[in-house]
């Protein structure tokens, strides 16, 4: 169980690769892995979108993703979770976020997931400003 | 007693700051130091509100040295 | 929308980024990826298993990946979807299947990788034979 | 007229071949091409049936350069 908060640009399927390879190191045991990426796109609400600024709340974004992560490892039966999260300065294309579950079968692998991005999504405290053409915004739940 | 009140996002930079420190009577709540804070501003329906990095609500009591977190519906992932 | 069966292994964290950067080549479009691999565990229904012969029946697999391929593009609000599965003979570890979903928003990317998986387990003509210390048995459904 | 059955997994190996062409009436369905080409055997109840690769059910009926398939249920994935 790892999670991670990055302040440049990550190849998230390096970094599955790489996890898989010298952390998780359990060849033969996951028969599933689920995999979820979340990349900045240059159109949002009806604008076009240059960059993006991401703040979170150093400490707690950590604490809650953690949080997240045991509940998850508790309520299914999966044998591992990496999550990895972008703040700063992104650029449209530039992965934003990452969650990996690896599990014995497809499932628990699936649920934890999707349970960790939906968690993410309503509860982290990471928040988005949008570079627009002619102003910046923060980006509002009903925008997304 | 005194706390630390930070904002995050929109709201930091509506109060053109992102942490002040609040000296305040034993027994508040954290909807009380937002309003220490803020001079007696409502506190917006749907703001959020942690103490030492964890979710609570409004009628959490604060202590003393407690970091306060006040921040708006977070847009992350 | 692509589906492939290969003979030999493959890497599906290179696969998908080939894929992404190359033939879906969308950058900025798509805000969410969900991607599941299936791989070879060295162990099931109790038993070790050295080894595996992956049968399959050769035009109709592909006839079917292709179908379900365009049901999801047709049910969900995807850009592009990604099916690979290997076949012949297989070791512990080795990338079995692999799905992608490329969408503007979690949700379809989500819902539409899971519903490939599922008619794939449930329909798509491949036929599992593990290698045990002491024989070799064709998988049932009742062991996964 | 003339169709080419098609066996596979652990059924091909019980028939101990995967492929045979079998000379049949017209009008036969997909159950009936079954009996024929194991002199009788009931068809088993979990088997799947294909017709040309596209599945179907026992009472499809067959027509002439078909390719009709019988495998037991998938295990891929």
């Amino acid at each position: 169980m790892h999670i991670e908060i990055r302040t440049g640009q990550f190849d998230p399927y390096v970094e599955v690769s790489r996890y898989q390879r010298t952390t998780l190191n359990l060849p033969g045991q996951y028969g599933a892995t689920a995999v979820f990426v979340g990349s900045m796109r240059d159109f949002n609400a009806g604008d076009s979108v240059q960059a993006m600024h991401l703040e979170h709340y150093p400490g707690m974004t950590e604490r809650y993703l953690e949080k997240i992560s045991a509940q998850a490892a508790s309520r299914w039966d999966i044998l591992d979770s990496l999550i990895i999260h972008r703040v700063g300065e992104l650029r449209p294309d530039d992965p934003i976020v990452l969650v990996a579950v690896w599990a014995a079968h497809r499932e628990a692998a699936f649920d934890a997931s999707r349970y960790l991005m939906e968690e993410l999504k309503s509860r982290a405290p990471f928040w988005k400003k949008e570079t627009l053409p002619d102003r910046s915004r923060w980006v509002t739940r009903a925008d997304e | 007693m005194s706390i630390t009140v930070k904002y995050f996002a929109s709201l930091r930079e509506q109060m053109g700051t992102g942490e002040v420190r609040l000296d305040t009577s034993a027994a508040t709540t954290v909807g009380e130091a937002w309003q220490q804070a803020t001079d007696g501003a409502d506190l917006p329906a749907n703001l959020l509100m942690a103490v030492n990095m964890e979710y609570v609500d409004a009628h959490h009591k604060v202590q003393d040295g407690d970091e306060v977190a006040f921040f708006p519906p977070v847009t992350g992932g």
